[in-house]
């Protein structure tokens, strides 16, 4: 079944939520500015709640069901959280009140930055970053400023990994550089003789996901660094596979510079069908000052019987602002929460039941798929998703027939280093009978292939749709469902 | 504290792993590294945190305690209870971005939707899936505007009255490329200045994108009509940073013939919540469909002819063209479109326009009666929509800590960003500030009167 | 798909919700008190939240769907009703506390009582019973009080129409009463003869529904009354129908003594899958003294500046304390709201549309369906649900066929006098859009019962389960997943 | 407000009726009482309505706002934020009870998942589905016995140690019964008195029920084995009212061989709200599954053979026995039940023990630190789970006022219910209390210490 549009549904004078009638003299709007049409929809509140509600049960979600989604850390996002960011105290708060009216909120954000610093091992974070990919940009534009700073003007590049995610290139695109590849070896580490071919005074810095996205961490990393290091550049972390060092190891402290946070991903906050998300970037002590415009601090340290006054200040070379106001503030809450639930040892247990139950998905899978580098993984892991007797099955039609088992797919053709990849990271939050359940679902396909392939091509058969036309989507170009006609 | 493993489960699990302990599966981290101290407080239960941020929130004192005229870019309005019931659904909130149409037709066609109401409300052909918020969408439609003229156009105009925090923005994401000139936005001239004045004389044949506000960071509202025929007629794209709620009321930013529309979809049913998540609006004309950055959902059909939604046109993204992505934008801000989608679809046509009225009528009334009090006067020198400036006898400081004192929120002080605006305050009234409120705000002013 | 059991996913160990260690120094608990196992499941929170989320997906709705369940009022139920019951300081407010500490819960019930007055016609109103059902017993038992009180004590039985909902009979059973049917007459009214025939010394009473179940207005009710009273009697109303008379007429004026409210059905507030309702009771005023113990009432009245001081009064000869504590009080605040919402004309609109659409449905499908009361109905209307073309099929197979067209079937089989019955009630909330849908989808199985009745006799097809086996539910009775081994 | 029609739509549907307008269709109600006036207030939008009880919520003081030591059968616990997600779900929130099962599995499973809940927290075999309150089971559980000896037995015993509002609508509801005698819950003799005691004694061959509560009233434990095993020497029932929170530590109530459980769910992850909708819990063994009140959900098999639950043994109940049923309940609670349900799933077997020994240990260092306060004792005679009774040596009124002034919400006035019990007070400590509150409670009792 397919649900009309909201446009669809509309009926012309019907009245949803109402407000009140003006309590002041009225004052005419300037003729000139007069809106005439206003193509929105005419419907009840009672329209609008079972649209949405029956939009809503169309989607596939973790409150639903199991969700290995790799690189998105798909785990159970409490509860709790979405009370406590609804609280009135911070949900009405305005982001321009003078500091003395929202000392709750800035204690909260305060406490965030030296936990996350706390975390991973940098001294100094920003919480504005919007989003990993922004918490991207954010740090190789500190990388560009602290170069430029020192007079080194020639530093043109940012190496990346093959392995990378596409964001990696991208942000270091926006930020003006080139972007040079290296290679991954055979064990799933970077290349250390192509990264030292690539490394020289051009080298501006090196971004580098640690676990990469095979969900290897790379054992040279410490060689990787000086590598980079010693040519003069920084080395960037991205860390969306952070899961996976929760209480484990600090990326500061193995040399990263910068690195970024995904509160969507590690800290719980949800991901609400493509964000919102939060990416905070944190920073070794030689690039604090380098920060987005502002960062929280403590303005009149406390006393034994006073809490501190916070407040904002400005990083002294800071790139300057990136984004409105200061970050979203709504995750951190969630972020907040969900840290002082878990403690330190709660991070580590997070780490090793991520790693733990990856792990074992792939042991139960490797004698079945085929899995490129054999060697023990983090929180996820990625293996190969065909058949040498099924030739004709892709990792897709593995993919969608998962579905039809109530599962939601794996990550598919990511990295881009693996042929037909399917990228597993199962989250700390699952049970060892879903994953059994899993793993036996997967064994299961593979014996259908060998059976039934047309199973596996004409998957799924049990969703509200099938597959759908990609290319009709690209060539008509439907984007809105209906054009007012004044245009 | 999540986690369900249960030690008979545990040591199963290693078995079938071949290991024998959890430490043994990082042996690839440096020993001198692993396992650090994380100096973080001791672990709290559900009822305790709980109790924690309780007191924490209860340490604001926030828009529900005050009444608030303070807005600049962030906006105190009603949200419909029917709003989050909706995203607070898991199958909405614990949705990854829709890569697989097949099991996220909801968050597909709520997205198309949400593009939907967002291209009718501004006028526009096409608007993204969404952005991080106003400013970023600014930064990003000057990228956009850059690489659509091949970096041959150099040159990016920019009025003073656009939202201090968004230039400020656009100058932070554009610091890498080095050729673009930002010109335009000088606030130490006289702030008041219509950029149909200021602007218009220096577009010219290298300029690639003029960029207003409307209405602007003041409130104020201006005809861009001749100023985009200016600029089209130099071969520029003009980009208007707009506020949606006002569009129920106003003439649409496409009515003005602008290239690209932006703006912070806040005021559409999404809570003040210090300053985020918010939603960053971007629209275009459909001759730069190809250019926007970020997602779009397309129609199509499946297998079996049923109508279908599907992110499409993704070989514009980072994940497909790496380096040559038209941004690197991946998470979005979804969960907050489909909130602005639920509000726009509760208030609908009616209720947009009624929203907008009430926001102009209550703005003007209070600009009426505080520019009775003598030493007060309205000076935004132009028509405006629900903000306007105040010249106050004193400093914005001053009065706001003795509004404070009355519970009242006061307006933004716009010395901090054009220092030539001692003493001028940006007011904001919307539907959420009664008479009262507004009585209040007069007569807590009145005690400086210089009369 | 049969989702497990909370007993079936549950696994030896695994914890949920925590809970912090005593803060204090610890008592040991006498031995012979110590309970040893404690059999309750053992599952996590994504485990809760994922079976009861999955759970709930099984279920038709009203924020789903069409959901004309005659009797029932199923209209839209507000999302601010529910935010509202949530402020912390209604949802937290102890039953006990000194009433100056609650002086916005007691406003709130005194105004309540006021405008259920002001809407029914009846001077005095009890918040207290929990349901429609219960407000029956309370205001069976206070027609008893009243006879008692005047040493009437004779007064053994109470007349039922034969139209009247099974808890009428019930609920005067449990109080003591012999029940008496009086049959509905040719009109739908209630037979006045027979009325007549069993009026007399020994008549307590009568239990009058007008709307009655067929969804007619008794066009006799003031005759009806009349003979009641002139036996001395006194006269019920059961309100369950209130939704059709909303501004239209007050029980109180047309001379009932006593009626219940269903808050739950006129009022807005959630069903829930079988409660919470809320069933209020207001009395004329010759039975204001025996309304349950306590009434909200003014202890001091207010002045111009100052609110009252609200408290709880003990009516004089009160039937006695129904339950514990104070009512619904949850239901209470979603009521108000919504009265709150509407206004004076509001409830006449409600009643109006409601009355609007039931004559509408009727209108559409009276040349298909056999409508055995053929006049202007109120906010519903019972049909009969067979076809002269095709006599296997019964109200039952079409109720089970509408499923398959996304509707919640009609009440069927009720109200009994009707043969084969489907009892509509399509509530104001509905828009004509959908009412034509539902009339197309019922002419059209109508059509469907002539070419291919077997879509009707083995519907439904495409729900979670079909057609159940009662009888093995009753043989077997398994009602419990998991019996403790320790009985 | 929520009326959807047109005036087009509404004239289209007039014409297909064949009246002229609205009013028409009225014309069966008496003229003369046709259309009054209601005197309502003027109607509000959803944002003025949601100020006022803002307003209003904000008037009282509730336990969010004062430390609470209040119990007297509604419990302040900590309720898990998942709990309200589930039940805020539409599609359980806006069902109605399920008459369907087809299409109400969700609802029908999740209520036999409670009656196994509540029959393994009791000790007991078969559950209904709820019912209102505890109160109103336990008057339920009364007319069960009457019925189940076919008014040949007119005798109920219930012990003064119940619940004083439970006993009061227990008179209530059997108020019709003219042959009915309620005995043994004298209130003028010594409160303090075991029910095993005053009880035991009075049971005779005409009784039908014992009524007796664990933990009592006051808070106290009895093993009721023996006065149980006296009952049914003689023939009688026994029904033990609970508290199910302390069945998470103490021996179930099904040990002592009780026939009926009953008892008010509220502490079972339900809100105070002012005292309801709470949770009424009835349990049977059994035996009498066919004479229990309310609703039963089964499990059973569809034509598939699908596992699938239905409501069965429907043939007890009203809307199938009319007069001749078990009970005229029809609409229960079933939202509280499935909240409860979600409750018990959540803490689990771990976490139902966790809260009760919090609430038992926390209780036992209040009333050892109170009972060290010169003046004040511990008066409970017998152990207790977590309320105790105080001796105080003033009035409880006096002392409550005084301990409002420290945001303390004191005990229950034993002296409203039992005229002997001056200056007694009962105090009920949970999981909420911190030890903080509990110092802060015993110092401003010792502003009366009598030292
Ligand atoms: C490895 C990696 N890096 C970066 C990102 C980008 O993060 P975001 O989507 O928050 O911008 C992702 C997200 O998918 C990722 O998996
Ligand atoms: C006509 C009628 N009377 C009484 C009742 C009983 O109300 P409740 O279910 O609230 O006890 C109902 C409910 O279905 C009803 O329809």
């Amino acid at each position: 079944m397919t649900e009309l549009t909201i446009y669809e549904i509309s009926s012309p004078g019907r009245v949803g939520v109402r407000f009140p009638e003006p309590d002041v003299p009225l004052s005419p709007l300037p003729e000139e500015f007069v809106r005439e049409d206003l193509p929105m929809p005419e419907v009840s509140e009672l329209d609008v709640v079972r649209h949405f509600t029956n939009l809503s049960v169309l989607n596939y979600s973790i409150d639903r069901g199991y969700y290995p989604l790799g690189s998105c850390t798909m785990k159970y996002n409490p509860k709790i959280n979405e009370d406590m960011a609804r609280l009135p105290g911070f949900a009405f708060s305005h982001p321009l009140q003078p500091v003395d009216t929202v000392q709750g909120n800035l204690a909260l954000m305060y406490t965030l930055q030296e936990w996350l610093g706390a975390i991973s091992g940098f001294p100094a974070v920003s919480l504005q970053p919007a989003a990993g990919a922004h918490g991207e940009l954010v740090g190789i534009l500190i990388i560009r400023a602290y170069h430029l700073d020192r007079g080194d003007t020639g530093r043109t590049r940012i190496i990346v990994p093959d392995s990378a995610h596409g964001t990696n290139p991208a942000s270091s695109a926006i930020a003006g550089y080139e972007v040079v590849n290296v290679k991954t070896n055979a064990d799933g580490n970077v290349d250390l003789d192509s990264l030292r071919a690539v490394c020289d005074s051009s080298t501006a810095g090196l971004m580098l996901t640690n676990p990469n996205t095979l969900g290897l961490f790379d054992c040279n990393v410490r060689e990787v660094i000086e590598i980079v290091h010693a040519a003069g550049g920084l080395v960037y972390g991205d860390g969306a596979n952070l899961n996976a060092l929760l209480g484990i190891v600090r990326p500061g402290d193995v040399g990263f510079d910068v690195m970024h946070f995904n509160l969507h991903k590690t800290f719980s906050t949800p991901h609400g069908g493509g964000g919102p998300g939060s990416g905070p970037v944190g920073v070794a002590a030689h690039l604090a000052d380098f920060l987005p415009d502002p960062v929280v601090t403590i303005l009149e340290p406390g006393t034994a019987t006073e809490a501190p006054l916070y407040g904002f200040a400005h990083p002294a070379k800071t790139i300057g602002r990136i984004k409105a106001f200061h970050g979203h503030f709504g995750m951190f809450v969630r972020a907040f929460t969900y840290i002082a639930m878990n403690g330190a040892e709660g991070m580590r247990k997070i780490a090793e039941h991520a790693v733990l139950n990856a792990n074992y998905l792939m042991a139960r899978l490797k004698d079945t798929y085929h899995v490129p580098y054999d060697r023990i993984c983090m929180h996820e892991f990625v293996m190969e998703g065909h058949y040498d007797y099924a030739p004709d099955v892709r990792a897709l039609d593995i993919a969608k027939r998962l579905m039809d088992y109530n599962f939601h797919p794996p990550t598919n053709y990511f990295p881009l280093i693996v042929h037909e990849a399917l990228m597993i990271e199962p989250t700390e939050t699952e049970n060892k009978q879903t994953l059994d359940r899993f793993a036996d679902t997967l064994i299961q396909i593979a014996e259908e292939a060998r059976t039934d392939p047309d199973l596996l091509k004409t998957a799924p058969h049990i969703t509200p749709i099938g597959r759908v036309d990609e290319v009709k989507a690209a060539k008509d170009l439907v984007l809105c469902c209906w054009m007012p006609d004044t245009l | 504290m999540f986690i369900p493993h249960s030690d008979d489960e545990r040591e199963a699990m290693l078995r079938v792993i071949g290991v024998e302990k959890l430490e043994d599966l990082f042996r690839d981290v440096p020993a001198e590294f692993r396992f650090p101290q994380l100096n973080l407080p001791p672990a709290l239960t559900e009822m305790e945190i709980a109790d924690e941020l309780n007191e924490l929130a209860y340490a604001n004192e926030s828009t529900r305690d005050l009444a608030c005229f303070l807005g600049a870019g962030a906006y105190n309005h009603y949200v419909p209870a029917a709003v989050d019931a909706i995203i607070r659904r898991g199958e909405f909130l614990t949705a990854y971005t829709p890569y697989q149409p097949e099991v996220s037709q909801g968050t597909l066609q709520a997205i198309f939707e949400y593009q939907s109401l967002i291209a009718n409300l501004t006028g526009m052909d096409v608007s993204n899936a969404s952005h991080y918020d106003g400013a970023t969408a600014t930064a990003e439609a000057a990228v956009m505007a850059y690489h659509n003229f091949r970096g041959k156009r150099t040159k990016i105009l920019m009025a003073h009255t656009v939202h201090p925090h968004y230039r400020q923005t656009v100058r932070t994401y554009l610091q890498g490329y080095t050729d673009i000139i930002i010109e335009g936005d000088d606030v130490l001239g006289d702030a008041l200045d219509s950029p149909c004045n200021t602007l218009t004389g220096q577009i010219d044949a290298n300029t690639a994108l003029v960029v207003v506000q409307y209405p602007d960071f003041f409130g104020r509202m201006y005809d861009y009509t001749e100023m985009v025929q200016a600029a089209h007629a130099q071969g520029a794209l003009v980009c208007i940073v707009t506020n949606p709620i006002a569009l129920g009321l106003i003439k649409a930013p496409g009515a003005f013939d602008a290239d690209i529309v932006v703006g912070d979809g806040q005021p559409l049913g999404i809570p003040l919540s210090y300053g985020g998540p918010y939603l960053g609006i971007f629209a275009v004309k459909k001759d730069y469909v190809r250019k926007i950055a970020g997602r779009l959902v397309g129609e199509t059909i499946d297998g079996q002819g049923r109508r279908a939604y599907v992110l499409t046109l993704t070989a514009r993204e980072q994940h497909i063209r790496r380096e040559k992505a038209t941004s690197n934008i991946c998470t979005n801000v979804g969960l907050i479109a489909l909130a602005s989608t639920v509000y726009m679809s509760l208030l609908g046509k009616h209720g947009l326009r009624k929203v907008a009225e009430l926001c102009y009528q209550k703005a003007h009334y209070a600009a009426e009666e505080i520019a009775s009090i003598p030493g007060f006067s309205v000076c935004s020198g132009a028509p405006y929509f629900h903000e306007f400036i105040v010249c106050c006898p004193t400093s914005v400081e001053e009065i706001n800590a003795h509004l404070l004192e009355h519970n009242i929120l006061g307006g933004y002080d716009l010395s901090q960003d054009y220092p030539a605006m001692k003493n001028q305050m940006l007011l904001a009234v919307t539907e959420m500030n009664s008479r009262d409120q507004i009585d209040a705000l007069v007569d807590a002013l009145k005690e400086f009167s210089d009369d």
